[in-house]
């Protein structure tokens, strides 16, 4: 007998809190997403099973001594979103951003998102009940930047109680980048705007794509050394894909090294999904915020790609300025949808693809911002 | 504390001009540096052009990892295509 | 002369004890059963180094600050394990099970190979120089539940010190399952039992297989928490498989990681091998009861399917009952093997298949039950 | 000491009967909603059939990472003897 | 105007000591030498990075809490360079030293490398100005064993401060070796002597190759346990490779496992040269060491081969000799490339392998040596 | 300060023969190991030597990973070659 109630009080039923349940739901809720939606499911299917194993009583799987406790000391030391960044360095083919350089300033425009929702999210103090500390605001913020890793990285050192929050609020807002964007751009471009074709771009040598990750590397070095980390490893990644002569290294960190972390990574963000921290008026604030945060950002993409046309004559075509959010490669793409909407034959992808690995770049430069002026 | 939130949205708009401005800056000195860069490569060691001048290959952002794979079988399946037509 | 009786007392030999000698020679005869007879080289190769490596006098590979020492760590906090459980999960194919749940039963039923041995640990007690505790029985049982992963688990949960014997004990039993079972079978069953037909297995569409993981999760959630960690790592790996969206991961998890943690956990598993652990009257207790646990399991699993039999008009081989100790693809294959002596066109390899898995479920259950209840 | 052995007995005996009890009771509920499940899924959102009703596809428990190299080796194989053979 | 103040003082331009653009300097030299140059690649461009990230001013990449604090630890435990060594194992193929057991005799040579560089460090000690330890002159001495992961081994045990010089130092004169040696081997031997065509090697059968490992491994243990974890590692990975039973680990610890421990010893090995550690007149001392080691280690492997011919009739190229250094495959290329210059026709490559595997035993066993009486 | 060095040096020319004589002794007991081991195996487990006495493959020592894909490409390269001069 007492046996059968020391089982039904080891039974999860006899344990559970409202809040875990919640928490469980919004992880099956994640999974779901990622399986049947194909929203980011590389990262959101783990995230979601890291929210359903940290949830379940009793078990304390993300308590000191459990699997996600130990494996969330990888984010904690910042060791995992690096390593995806130099993966994602290794992914990255610069060509077409090298080839038009001016699409730099599109990604720059972009990063609007981040420091328009940094305002945004102090400016939510307004509403009763909810309050942002300057850091909370400045992780917050980096939802704007459309970058998964950049995002963790940001969150792990400002604001860790919110991590799960953001993470789950930059990978779904980029999942869903095919709906939020496509009205936003329609609305502030012309129909003339949107048939605009570009010219073909030039080659781009060998040489220019090995020598670009050195000198991103030395100007962050010189100017912003708090981006280094990020910038550094993302850099380390790129010049592996380019110098050719480290071809093993190169596929590993795109390829085994990158899929190991993925795991780990999203166990880890989800075990920050816990009830205390996530079921807050805080919580609801930004899952707002970050649907604002892209909409200003690829609003800005979009105007700045109009106003650069006010001044050169090489028009540029300000769909692709809606790319500048980053969210590689799937805004590059709608870019290309929305134009070929207006005219079939135009072929918008590598033009967008500028702007979009620009945008990775502005986001990090973004984040080494907020890392070295909020404290 | 109305006013402590008046303090912060300050702080948080003076943020967002730095902010904004060194992201500008940053991207802007790095459009300069392209620029110079790839001037100065093909003066002092030009690269010979690719035979047929084609657009740069699509950016392969992730999950590339089974390309070669899917090459290989490409080209068997044409192989095989071939030979059986013959 | 002085540095030459130096290097003489650096040698291995002037400083070797006899334990460490065994355990040496323990060591390489794993690493022999590995290499020649096949005996689950994956495992017992890297376990037989780790025992070989961490007896070498003086070396002290194994104590604080050696690399074995530190690679025990990921034992201890039970990370690979769960990572292996993960891996598993990627390999595993539900379809079978789910086209005849019944099957189910058979699993459940071979678990009795761990509770009876539970029993005989303890009833060891009455031998003179042996002494089991309550956890020792427990961690000892587990190998009747011949699965690597979850033995491994449990013992570092429950009984640290017997971590080697128990290891080495399941995985040697699991290569001998060719050999312990089919005498068992043919025992306990009659040769028209033997030649049973089966009913080809439904087709099992994706959606039901990409369910299942998430309902076992679920039920596991709800009812045994305890075996949370196992079986949740367990379906995160099956669901990865099944959903068809993170191809990468899945396969990153089967292959890449899998290989990488089945290093690392063997050669940790072989640095429990150390004299004053396994040259203990204590050991030979093990691998008796190891023994049993595996006869008893085959036992219960054919017995199972002979009771369900006699309720049920959609007769059961009661060879595929034996797959029920799990022992994954191994016992599947024997049932198969066994049934093909009676009747060469008796397919039955898919059939056991399905009790096969279901024993890996019904050993994690099992292993829920004596992390919960055995304190 | 015996007394105490008889006491663990005891223990393990009862230990015994709920974790078979547990272990029963946990996989015959498995059955169950299995079966339930299936049945909503066929009902609520049924999968076409293959083609060809065939068995459930052999499970690869372990190792099969290199199954598409095998099958790449098989294809090649095939197409280069009929090549020969022509 | 505060804000601007602290963000000048945020840069890296307002904060960099002239010890750190050196050190960056030397870090985007050895990725210039990879790239460029192609000097062995996989580690200096991991190194390389490592230079210029540890010695960006603010970002303290490299300091407590950092990304690459949190790497050095995989050195400093002694795990990354064991890791490589099990797969420099799993890629070594013993037989041509098996066909030609007498070749272990110029690995054993070649060594002289080792033990004079000790001699002439110590002798450093009467230039002003330089000072080196006993342990610093052992680790120092391990260059001439022109084995990566040993120096790194030795090195991070007996002087951490100089493993970066260390690290630097052995594997550029590896990748120096086709410029090395020649001269040496040239200057050493007579045109005669470079003309001798050797005996088509034997045919090693499987199970040698599998017993040899654990012979090495035995011998090891028995009489220099001090060299176990270096050579008790590399016999696993010769073993998994030749046994034939664990394609599965062999196959990732000589790829994937290699190639992200590859990553991430780079980088570590790179964090090591700070201005403070690597600014010193030491570090001139060690290049020089560094090149008269690797000269010595080639002229006694090819004197080596001279005194063995004046004993036997199996004439040896003494060429091959200068392959005893290790630095494999590099010096066995270089000793067939030589010994083709003289005849087109004479193949030495595979005689070369002979002593290029024995040497990388040979510097195991003087490692062993070192780290057993230098305390 | 000299006379230490000298000290430094007399311990290092020590560790040095020693160093030297412990190397060889350890390869010299392997070679002496090796061919007794060749011996004993080929007196009691002999092996069949291959069809084609061929000298030992090259050994891979680095990066040999794309090995067989490289063979793949190049068994099918060889067979679509054949095929298109048919
Ligand atoms: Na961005
Ligand atoms: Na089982
Ligand atoms: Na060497």
């Amino acid at each position: 007998m007492e046996n059968f109630i020391n089982l039904w009080l080891s039974t999860g039923l006899s344990n559970v809190l409202w809040g875990q349940l919640v928490m469980m739901a919004v992880g099956f809720l994640l999974i779901y997403l990622a399986v049947r939606k194909g929203f980011e499911p590389l990262l959101l299917l783990p995230i979601g099973f890291g929210a359903v194993l940290s949830n379940i009583p009793v078990a304390g799987i993300a308590e000191e001594g459990g699997l996600l406790a130990y494996l969330y000391f990888g984010i904690k030391s910042g060791v995992f979103p690096l390593l995806i960044f130099m993966g994602v360095g290794a992914m990255t083919d610069f060509g077409p951003m090298l080839a038009n350089p001016k699409t730099l300033l599109l990604g720059a425009a972009a990063q609007f998102g981040i420091f328009g929702t940094l305002l945004g999210a102090l400016a939510l103090n307004l509403v009763p009940g909810l309050q942002f500390t300057f850091k909370d605001a400045a992780a917050i913020a980096i939802i704007g930047g459309a970058d998964g890793p950049t995002a963790i990285y940001v969150a792990s050192r400002l604001a860790p109680d919110l991590l799960g929050a953001i993470a789950v609020a930059a990978y779904s807002y980029m999942a869903l980048v095919p709906l939020i964007q496509p009205p936003i751009m329609r609305a502030l471009t012309t129909p003339e705007e949107r048939l605009i074709e570009m010219a073909q771009l030039r080659h781009v040598g060998k040489q220019e794509k090995i020598v670009f990750p050195l000198v991103l590397l030395i100007l962050t070095a010189a100017l912003l050394p708090s981006a280094a980390p990020l910038i550094g490893m993302f850099c380390m990644g790129n010049l592996m894909r380019e110098c050719g002569v480290v071809e093993r290294l190169s596929k590993t960190s795109q390829n085994e090294l990158m899929n190991i972390v993925t795991i780990f990574l999203g166990l880890s963000v989800g075990s920050k999904l816990s009830a205390h921290a996530f079921l807050r008026p805080e919580t609801l604030g930004i899952l707002v915020l970050g649907a604002i945060a892209f909409s200003f950002g690829t609003a800005s993409g979009v105007v700045m790609a109009k106003i650069m046309n006010k001044f050169s004559d090489n028009k540029v075509n300000p769909l692709i300025g809606a790319a500048g959010v980053s969210a590689v490669p799937m805004s590059a793409r709608v870019a290309n949808k929305v134009g070929q909407e207006s005219n079939p034959h135009n072929f918008l992808l590598m033009h967008a693809m500028g702007p979009n690995v620009a945008g990775v770049i502005g986001s990090a430069v973004a984040a080494g911002v907020l890392l070295a002026l909020v404290k | 504390m109305d006013s402590s939130i008046g303090e912060l949205l300050l702080s948080g708009a003076k943020l967002m001009l730095i902010g904004m401005g060194i992201v500008y800056l940053f991207l802007a000195l790095l459009v300069w540096v392209i620029g110079l860069n790839s001037k100065l490569l093909q003066r002092f060691s030009p690269e010979p052009l690719p035979q047929l001048a084609h657009p740069a290959p699509p950016a392969q952002p992730v999950g590339d990892g089974d390309g070669n794979e899917a090459e290989i079988v490409a080209v068997i399946s044409a192989a095989i295509h071939r030979h059986l037509n013959n």
